[in-house]
This record gives C-alpha cells, structure tokens and sequence, in this order.
C-alpha cells in the first residue's frame, strides 16, 4: 500500500466531517447542550447520563453508525481518516450519544472472523448502538485482561467494569475469559442475567456503568476463546485514534472559547489576550492541539494504508491527545478566571469529557510505555 | 566555636508545652457527617457548626488570635501564633472556618482601625462568633481589582452603598463583610474607599445574596447585590480616599502572610505533610492503586512524579521556617508573596498527579461507593483552581513579585 | 465509497524517481574532518568547500530551487521541492550551505527583485557559487526588529550605509547579504529599505567583519560594522520606505514557509528522524549509557521522557505533511508560524535529554576521547539556543502566533 | 537533639558568609572571573583547569579549610549550616578553587575512625588541598562503585574517574576495593604511581582528571577495608548540601544578574523586564531557588542536629538544586538574547558550573529514586 500525502482525507471525508459540523452546531451548541447535561447540579445528575434521542435518531438517519461498517456487510466502508474527521466533530460538540462506543466496538467487530460478527455489523450499520465492555475492575484494557469468564456450561459469569455509554446502547461486546482464552461475544442489553449498574462520574456528556453478568447463556460468540487478543489487539489502532481525534476537536473547542474569552475580557485596561501571560499559554495550547490532530490524521492513515506503523502511530495519537487535552483543560479555567470556575460557564462541560478520554483506553503514559517497549525494547533486552 | 541551637523563647516554650497539653486532650470527636476540605468548602450549617465550635474552644484556650493584645480578644503574646499553627497540625485538628476573619479582616483592622472598631470586632471574630466574609472582587475588577465600581454615596453620617461584587466566599454565613468601594469617580485608586458592613443584618435591607455553583456542582461562593444599602460612617476603616492602601493591607495578609496568623487554609499541607490532601497521601493512594498489573507504587515513572511533589512540600514548609530567618532571607516580601502562589500549584499539581494514580477510577464522582479515597482526588483538582485562580490569579502574583521584588517595569 | 489514496502528480513522481536514483549513486563521501551540525556551525573553509560542492552537484542534478522558473537557475517544476528534501533526507545527504540564501534571500528576490536582479542572483545562489547572509539584527533591534538604526543616506545613484549589524552567520564566507537598512528616521515602520549588498567585495571599502565567539567556544556568527559604505541603487530591493514589508517575506520563509524550499536546517529533524540529532539519537545512547548499574535504556523514567520527544519529532514532521492538505488546515499560517518554535524546542529538549542520559560524562568537552558521542549532545545543548534566540526570540514567536493566528491584543 | 527553627545559622555563620562574599567580591569579580578562565575560546582550555593560587592562599589563611574539621583535629568544627553558607558564596562567585573538593574530603575524613584520618583533618586544616577519588568509569558514586582494587600485596591498582579539582589539590582520597570491601586511602598526588589524566571538560572554573594508579604502595588506610561504605554513606548528605549549596549560590547571581539585564535592556521601546514572557521566568526561577536554598539549610540542619532526616533532606536538596541550576541556567541564557549566546558575556560561565554540579554525586532524578525507596518502599515490597 502506498502512503498518500494527504493522509486519504478525501473529498468524501470532507463532506462527511462538514455535515457533522453543521448539524451539531444546530442541535448541540453549547447553550443547548449545557441546558441538556448541566439542568441540575445536585449529585444525582453524575448516575444520570442525560442525552437527546432525537438528535441520535438524526446521527443514525444520516448514516454515521455506517460509515465505519465494511462494505460487505452493509456499510459505506470510509477509511479511519474520515471517521477521525467526524470524532474530532463529536468531540468539538461535546455531544452526548453512544456514536464514539459504537465506532469502536464497529472495528472490534470488523477485525473479528465469524458470521455472527458480520450480522452484527449490519445491525450497526442500520443503528444497533453497541458499546464494548472489556476493561477489568483495576481499570486495564489490556486484551487478556477481563472479571468475566465463561463458565463450563458456556453462560457469561462476572463483571465488566467501565462500560463507555452503557445506558445509552442496545447491545455489548463482552470480553470474557475461559481456560482457552479470551473470546468476545455478543450480549444485549436486556437479555436474562445483565444487571447494568450505573456509576456516578463526572463527565456529564457521557453515562458510564460497570455490568453484572449472571449465568447469561444467550451471548453470541463474535470471536472464538483464544481470539479475542488478536481481535482487540487489531482494532486497538482504530479505538485509540477515534478518542483522540475526539479529544482533539474538542480541545480545539476550548482554545477557540478561551481565545475569544480573551479577546473580549477587559482587565487593566485592555482585552487581557495583550497580556503574554494569556497569550503564549494560548499559543501553547495551539501548538499541542496541532501535534496531536497531525498525530491523529497519521494514525488513521496509518491504520488504512500501513499497518505495520498503525499501533506505533496510534500510541503517539492518543498519548499526544491525553496530554493536550489535559493540559488545555486546565489552561481553559485558568484563563477564565473566576467564571471558569463556575458551574454557569460552558467549559466545565468540555473540562471534564477531556479528563475521561484521557484515561480512557490507557493515558498517555501507558500509551508511552508501551511505544518504548517497541521503540527502544523490552526492559532487560540491552547486554 | 559550636552550632548555636536556637530554640524557643521561654515564652514560647511555655505556649508550646501550653499547646500540646490542651491539643493533646481536646480536639473535637470526628463527626457523623463529611467534613469540608477546607474553609472555601464549607456548605452546610452542620459543617459551619462544628467549625466554629472548635474555633470557639480553642480561642477559649490561647490558640487563635496568640499575637494580638488582650484587649482585642487577643492572647498579649509574641510571635506564638506559627507554634499554635503548628501544634494544631500536628495534632491533626480541623482548621478553623472564620479564615477571611483570621486572614484578612483581623490584621486590616488592627492596623487601620479605630481603638473602638478594634474592640468591638476583633474578640467574637477570634472566638468564631462572627463569620467574616471580603467584598473586593467584581465582575469587572477581578485580577484588575483597582477597578472596583461598586459606588458608596456620601450621605450625612452615613453612606449609600450600590454594586455588584462577587466569588464571595462564607458570605451566606457571614455577620461582617470587609468592603471595597469606589467613592471618587474621577481617581483610580485614590477614588476608593474601605468599610466593615454588617451584611448579614443588611439582607433584605439593600443586601442581596446569590449563591453561585461551582463547576464541582457545589455551592462555596456567592454573588452580592448592593442596592440603595446604607453603612454608617463609623464603620469605614480609615479615611475616604485611603481604600486602596488598606486593601493593600488586607491583600498583603491574604498572599502571604496570612499564614502567619492564622493555621494555613486549602488543604492543609503542614510542616509534616500528615494532612489528607498533602502529597503524602498520594503515597498510600499509589499503593491501592494498580498500573501494568502491579502497584502503582511499582512505577519508576509515578515514583518520581510523587517524591517530585514531596520535595516541594518540603521546600514549602522550610520556606515559611527560612522567612523567619532574617540572615537567610534577602528581601522581606520575596518569601511571603510566594506563600499562594507555591501553595495552589502544588495542591494542584498533587490533586492531578492523584488523578492519573488513579486511572480509569479518577473518573467517578465522589457519590460513587467505588471511587477510590472516597473520590476525593477528582474533586480536588477542579477545587484547585479555585485556589489558583482566587485572591489575584497566579498570573498576577507573578507579575507582583516580579515587579516589588525583583524590580521590573510594571507590566500594567 | 472506498478511501483515496492521492498520490504524487505524474511529474512528482518521476521526479521522486529522479531523487532517489541520483542520490544512489552521488552522494559525496565522507569527508576526513569533522562535519558542521548545521549550517549556522560552519567554521572552516574546508567544511564549507565541502558543502558547497556537494549543493553544486545537487543543484546541477535539480535537486536544489526546483520549483524556481527555469531562467533564474530553477528547475521549473511544481510543489517538488519537498520531495527532493525527503529524498535528500532519507538518503542521509548532507545538508546545503547556503541556507540563508535559499531559505530566506531567494523567496524575498523571488517576490521583490526585478526581473535583472532575480536572473543576476539566484542562479550562483542555488549552485552555492555565492554565499549569503543576513543583516538584520543589530544591537538595540533583536527581537524588536522594526527599530533597526543603519542608516543608509540617499546620494545619487548610489546609497551610503553606516551602522552595526550583529548575529551575521555565515558572513565570513558570504558573498552577499540582505540588508535592511532606515532611510527615514521620523517614521519607523515605512522608514526602512532593502538591499542586497555585496559585502565581500565591501570589505576594506567601508565594511569590516568582526567574528563573535559563541558560549561553546567556537565561532559561527559576526558583527558587521558599515562606515560609508555605498550600495548601488539598482541592488535596493523594492521601493524606499518598503523595507518592512520586504522584510516580513524574508522573515515568514525564515519562520515557517522555509522548509518548503530548502532542506530543514538546525540539525536535521526528519520524517524520519534517521540524523543523529534527532531523537532517534537518544535511543542508541541510551542503550550505552548507565544509570543505577543498568543500561539507561531500561529506565522506565527516561524511556517516557525519550518517547515523549519521538513522538514530539514525528508530530513535527506530520505538522508539515498535514500543513499541505488544505482541507486539515483552519488558518494558513497557523502551521508554518510554529515551524520554528517547535524545532527549536525540539532540538533543545533533545539535547538536555541526551545530556541527562550521559550522566557525569556530559561534562566532558568535545575534544575528550572519553566523551561519548563524540561530545556533540552537550555541545548541541549550547548550541540550541542560538536557535530558540535567533530569528525572533521563542518569545516573539509566541507574539507573532497569537497575534496573527489567534488574533489576541498586540502585545507591543 | 533538638530542631533549632532557625537552622541553626548563628552569627558565626553569618560572618563567615559575610566575610566569603566580600573576599570574593574584590578578588573574583565576574570581570576579573572571565579575564581569568576565559581569556582563551580554545578548545585546549577545557583541560586547563585556570585557577588563581594566591586567592586560594587568602582563603586559607582565612582559615576557610578548618572551619569543617572538628575541634579536636584542630578545626573551628562549625556546622554543615554555616558550610553551606560558605558553599552558597564559592557558587555565586564561580570561584575556582579545591575548597569544595576539600570540604567534602573533609567530611569523608571526619566519618572516618582512625588515627590516618584525624592525622589528614589536622593537615587540612592547616591548608592541605584533598579530593575524593570515588567515581567509577560509569560514573556511579555509589559506595561500592569503583575502579581501584587493592592488590595481594596491598597496592592500589586501577582508575579513578571525574575527580573533581584533582590538578589543585596535594592529596586524594581515594575510595578501593579489596575482598574485603571497599576502604578509604590516602594518596599525594606526586606519590610514585599516581598519573593524573586531566579530562577537557565544558566547566571553565574547575579542572576533572582521572587518576591512574599503577603499583601504589605507600597509600595510608583512612577507613579500612569494609569500612568504606559507612564512611560513605555517613559524609554523603554534607557533600550533597554543599554542592547544592553551591548551585543555590550560583543560581542567585544567575537570577540577580539576568534581572538586572532585564531591568535595563530596553526592546520595542520597553525594559524587556515589563514583558510578562520575561518577567514570568524569572518569577519561576526565584521560585525555584528559594525552594532549593530552605531544603539547603534544611538539610545542613538535619546533619547537624537531627541525624535519622540528614539523608532524606539532603536528597531533597541536591534534587531541587539540581532542577533549579537546570532551569536557571537555561533561562539565564534565553533571556539574555543573542548576548546571552556569547562567550563575551559572563552567564556562560555560571551556565557550565552549574551542568558540572547537577550531575555531581547524582542528578535530581537519581536523588528522587533513592527518596522513593526511603519515602515510598522499594519496588516489589508492597503486596
């Protein structure tokens, strides 16, 4: 394969991440959304997850649960450099919906070899949301890493801690553990045996829930036990890239608030964006959103055209985008003053959405690690 | 020639022995509800309750207000506040809740007062009887705090005060607010001048209080609206036109030396760095915690990043033991105008550090049963800004010590 | 719908082709003395014959101003120079001499010569045959450039300069400079004029070049002293009173656009970062260093802080492949203007790493056969603050980003 | 032992440093400094090693060799508080001179039980010059690190590396190892065997050798074999508070000088000062040193009267004074602009002292894994 230039970012990937832009922008500016999420500050609103149907009815009617989905089972078959485009626009917009767990459990599905995972990429591809549950109680998303085992009788038994959305989707993907291996299987939501225990978290775009599953015998098998590594190991690319291109847009949404904020806020004087003290944090914020969205486009070409350097590249995105997004978070307040400091100004909604991704699928440290591991060798591999 | 050991006075000697007596038999039983993590964070009635109960009980016993004269309610000693401070954090008791008091208004009184105001305001501020709370900040005069608007109108022996002043922490439980008004359109800062109000009596009288929400969701500060609402003269601290010199006062308090008289506030990190929210806690934290299958605590890299935190700790609590060193101390201000600027970045940069500890659990609210250390950390990190953010961001501390300590133009 | 996969134009690709066959065969061979890091360290005429045969020989193949029309000495091709930069770097080349010139004097002919100037300078500029440099910088006009105070006095057909130049690379070798010069002092901006002048021809004649010594000990810039020197009117550059804007497209090709027409200087971060100040670099150094009785390589707090710089490298170079896809651009600048900052950055943060690798044995100098790496990362260290000071301050940078991308307040 | 509040820094102390600074204000004046170290740019300077004996003789004839050598030996036996306020003036100075060489030897000695060591603190301070030869080729100064072997026949044999001021100093003290552990020797340096390398190196105001010892018989045994590592570990937190000492020192004038540049260079018609992307640095740099000179006298302190903290504080102040001598340094020279990239302006010279201290007896980072053992627990101990 060759490696365009251009990262494969066509005009179609174009149209694609205009159309999100504009449609977010009408039905989830921020007002709107901060009516949305940020109605109540009681406790009770962190268990809650609030979101818009209506505006996912309108995601699912434009195709966006399709654009990842192959082909051959339905789909519009974009490559990873158009759907980076629309999460860096989810992303922008804050939006609350199930869209960016279900483009990851679409390539976790892709990379599985078996019937069952083809039907379910069709049922993705017509709106079937799915969230993927595969991180363990200690928080690690590493691919034999699971609380769930299938018993001797077949039925899932255990938890799935840290499930993305799960309050908002139709089905899951669990990893679960048996003396074989890791497989993946299919469970819906409300099939006998799934407890969805909601946690409270302070990211009010999101729901989150850890999964308690009792002998559930009707899980489809997407991945046979002992391919379940191979499966996530493959998407992992695809699952990192996703969130931090959703980092990235919306970190570029809080330097663009804070920039303006900066233009218009007088103090001593004058629009306090003269004041270097403002300013050159701000070109800070600029040129890590930069690093880290080139990061991203490289990523997803990367896993489109060349992918032997997709798990390296996609490292580097999601390490680079934590780190920016945790740092634009934190400048986004400060600079604000007082009123970032309030529940009334928009950018808390954004601060913490940032603070999710960034551990979500490894912080950039892990991410690090793991790049030194194959950029330097194994600790102890040096004479 | 031997190493002179200085060591107390016996004044001070007695005060401490004095201290860890009563310390060591009187701290309050650790109540059924959730305490605050600090004076900002005070929300309910029960927690102000508690507080000022303790603040109460240990003024009874010499321990607050150790410096001033008897006359204001003051302990007549000298130089006995720091060894209360650091007794009581010793000690591991609550701080007290009357910090815009202790901090600010106590100091400002004392040194701009009247021999009358000094004797009326000082002894029930000590014993927590009176909350104080600090109407300086607007919302045009935030780090640009010269330009209050808030205009008191001169009428006979009184005068009508109408604005807007907000991030006014304690003031729904405050008796007493300290005041900046602007009371000359024409001057900047000889336009302005430096009240005690009453504003808890003032509510529905020309006061009005909001309470505002942080973007932890909870209350800790509030909005106050002035309208048409009269102070009598008597309770203006020096004279018209000298505000903005006895803010200074207050400010110089408030930024540094604050903890001089008053247990330090935001957390609390001692001298011995025992308190919940020091770095020491990140210790045991990174123990419970786990990354790549082992202890967190197993990890070179966080291992580094907690010993990082601290060291600044450490240099935090022996700067404040240096400022009282005049041979190792260049420039008087150079050490207290520090004091918050150091003090909320290393809360911060504690908090967040505890955050990536944490990993995937630093995403759940503290009402999650799973959130580890009772899902303090999170919470604490978006408090942090508060705290870096209030009493003149950090960008304007630099720019103050920049400017008196080390003589640079003036970037304003 | 299936992913496009755009790829070079049919003359890209054939000239790509061109790139990679004659860089195969003709690369020079090692030399016997040691290799400048960069241009701005050249020192000795040995080292800049060297240089400059080997940007002969590649301008003579096309690999050099390819994108310039055929008749200034280009190669008449479009949007290829930055393949043959790829492919110069892949190759390992070394890198081109003249960088002054064709970074910044050529684009600024390019847009402000005449149609004599441009056919009389740019082709021995491209084949290295004239050397220039760059006479901006004075002593009171660093990063406040506009206050340049050489004076150059209108007399006839011909202008007479007096002033002081400072930070003048390369001058000792140069045939040329660029110079900007005041002809008006009651105006600032709309007060200066450009010139080329030819200053080694000068030498003698009212120009003397004064060698500054850098911290590392070695030389690599000048002080340029004018008294009465006269430059020919038809060597001005643009109108009277343009020099400013004359000197904005110098200095936007100097800042971001420059890796665009030339090889990337300062010491070769590639796309693929093979050089040997690259990050890359620290990995091999790694693996030959100890620390704690173990390879430092094995140190998980140095393997992050290296990988954070591998990925700091490949960002910059994704920064310049997603600065050409308009469609992944918000602002046209806002890429090119971090160009140099993140370099900059880059390079020092590289070489700081390097030296912390190395432990007690970055100590050493250059000239000690114990010094590992021949010495270069603590040399290179000093070294990268020529570049995070040179060509407007890291500081102004930031200005200039903010400004003009984010539109914030003229700080100035 | 009780905590004095005040560090202990008496007015002895206070004399002391009062007396240093004047001393090395007239006779080592940054203008007379660079005369002195940096007359030359070339490259065969780095192995010169430039110094001024007749100041060295003023200093000791001020008696500054005795004032660490305990009473008994014929020392003014000061506390390591009022050294360190002695360490803080050799730094802003940048003075060349074995003092600090032998304020470490002389700590080593004083741990020392033997009657060769008392012998050696009574010619110290009388005026004898001495380094500690204890680095390995690794450069590792850990106890049993090193080089030299005592052979059969009890002749040194081997390499020491990085000795510090070796071509100033009449004696080394140098740290071997036998099967029966590491001992102490002392060896003059004009003792048959003994070849001195000079190494070139970046520092212009001291000189680094390695020593050569071939068949060196009449070495005298300090600390016997076995010995060594508690002598060792019983000097190491003085010699880290004096080097840190030094570096604060260094770091002041550093700071105090690019203020002063910043008070009076004058850009877009300004004092640069009034910039807040200058002022703001130097803001941080004040931070850092003031943080690094209270963990100093904290640590100075702790050795002199609380034991059981002596190494954690000293650690802490080696780390912190090695982290502010980087910083400093760094900015020292940014924001002095193109002048501050010169070898004519005189930061370049605090600037390379001060890279030589940071790695000296282990940088910030090797301080901060031996506090993390002490602080933390070693790796693998907890469950």
């Amino acid at each position: 394969m060759t490696r365009p230039h251009d990262f494969g970012f066509d005009e179609t990937a174009q149209i694609l991440k205009d159309t999100a832009r504009r449609l977010l922008q009408d039905h989830c500016a921020p007002e709107a959304l901060h009516r949305l999420v940020a109605v109540s500050s009681e406790p009770a609103r962190a268990t809650e997850g609030v979101w818009d149907p209506s505006l996912w009815r309108k995601m699912v009617d434009l195709g966006w649960t399709a654009v990842a989905v192959p082909e051959h089972a339905g789909g519009f078959g974009m490559g990873l450099v158009a759907i980076a485009g629309l999460a860096e626009e989810l992303g922008r917009a804050a939006v609350p919906s199930p869209l960016i767990a279900t483009l990851c459990a679409t390539y976790v599905a892709a990379a599985c070899d078996s019937e069952a995972a083809r039907q379910l990429l069709r049922r993705i591809a017509s709106g079937l949301s799915v969230s993927l549950a595969g991180i363990d109680r200690r928080g690690s998303w590493e691919p034999e890493d699971t609380d769930v085992v299938v018993d001797e009788a077949g039925a899932l038994q255990g938890t799935a801690w840290f499930v993305q959305d799960a309050g908002k989707v139709g089905a899951l993907l669990v990893k679960a553990k048996s003396p074989r291996g890791v497989g993946l299987y299919l469970v819906e939501v409300d099939a006998p045996g799934v407890t969805m225990v909601p946690d409270a978290i302070l990211d009010l775009t999101r729901d989150q829930a850890h999964v308690e599953l009792r002998d559930v015998r009707d899980a489809q098998v997407l991945a046979e036990p002992g391919d379940g590594a191979r499966v996530l190991v493959a998407a992992e690319p695809a699952l990192l890239t996703i969130v931090a291109a959703d980092m990235v847009g919306a970190a570029e949404w809080q330097l663009q608030t804070t920039a303006e904020y900066a233009r218009t806020r007088v103090q001593f004087e004058r629009p306090i964006g003269f004041f270097q003290a403002v300013k050159h944090p701000l070109v800070d914020m600029m040129v890590q959103i930069d690093a880290a969205r080139s990061l991203v486009y490289d990523a997803a070409c990367a896993f489109d055209h060349e992918p032997a350097a997709a798990e390296m590249c996609a490292r580097m995105a999601k390490a680079a985008a934590s780190d920016a997004a945790a740092d634009v978070s934190g400048r986004s307040v400060q600079l604000h003053g007082g009123i970032g400091f309030t529940w009334e100004c928009f950018i808390h909604i954004w601060f913490k959405r940032q603070k999710h991704n960034e551990v979500l699928f490894g912080d950039a440290a892990y991410q690090r690690a793991r790049l030194a591991d194959r950029l330097i060798g194994r600790i102890g591999e040096t004479a | 020639m031997t190493t002179s050991a200085q060591s107390d006075s016996n004044e001070q000697a007695a005060f401490r022995a004095h201290c860890k007596a009563w310390l060591a038999g009187n701290l309050p039983p650790r109540p059924s509800f959730r305490l605050p993590l600090g004076p900002l964070e005070i929300a309910t009635v029960e927690q102000l309750e508690y507080l000022c109960d303790w603040q109460k009980a240990a003024h009874a016993a010499g321990l607050v207000g150790c410096d001033y004269p008897r006359e204001y309610g003051g302990g007549g000693l000298r130089d006995c506040q720091w060894i209360a401070n650091h007794e009581l954090k010793a000690a591991g008791a609550p701080f007290f809740p009357n910090i815009v008091g202790l901090g600010m208004a106590a100091p400002t009184i004392f040194h701009h007062g009247t021999e009358a105001q000094k004797r009326r305001l000082l002894p029930p501020l000590f014993s927590a009887e009176e909350i104080w709370c600090q109407g300086f900040s607007e919302p045009g005069a935030g780090s640009d705090l010269a330009n209050v608007q808030a205009y008191a109108q001169r009428d006979g022996e009184r005068w009508i005060v109408n604005g807007h002043k907000v991030w006014t922490t304690l003031a729904h439980f405050a008796t007493w607010m300290i005041l900046l008004c602007r009371t000359d359109r024409a001057r900047k800062y000889e336009g302005m001048t430096y009240f005690v109000a009453p504003i808890r009596d003032g509510v529905g009288h020309g006061v009005a209080i909001r309470p505002l929400v942080k973007m932890t969701g909870e209350l800790g500060f509030n909005e106050v609206f002035f309208e048409d609402y009269p102070i009598a003269d008597d309770l203006r601290l020096d004279e018209p036109g000298r505000g903005w010199a006895v803010a200074m006062t207050t400010l110089l308090h408030e930024r540094g030396a604050g903890p001089l008289v008053t247990p330090s506030s935001g957390g609390g990190v001692g001298d011995d760095g025992e308190t919940t929210l020091g770095a020491a806690g990140l210790v045991e934290l990174a123990k419970r915690s786990y990354r790549h299958g082992k202890p967190a605590s197993d990890d070179p890299r966080l291992r580094d990043a907690i010993v990082q935190l601290l060291i600044r700790q450490r240099a935090f609590a022996q700067n404040e033991r240096r400022a009282a060193v005049p041979a190792l101390v260049d420039h008087p201000l150079r050490l207290p105008l520090q004091h918050k600027l150091t003090l909320s970045e290393l809360l911060q940069d504690t908090a967040r550090l505890a955050c990536e500890i944490e990993g995937m659990a630093a995403t759940l609210h503290q009402t999650d049963p799973n959130a580890p250390a009772g899902g303090r950390w999170p919470h604490a990190y978006m408090n942090s800004y508060g705290f870096t953010i209030a009493a003149g961001s950090n960008e304007v501390q630099r720019n103050i010590l920049g400017e008196r300590v080390l003589n640079l133009a003036k970037s304003k």
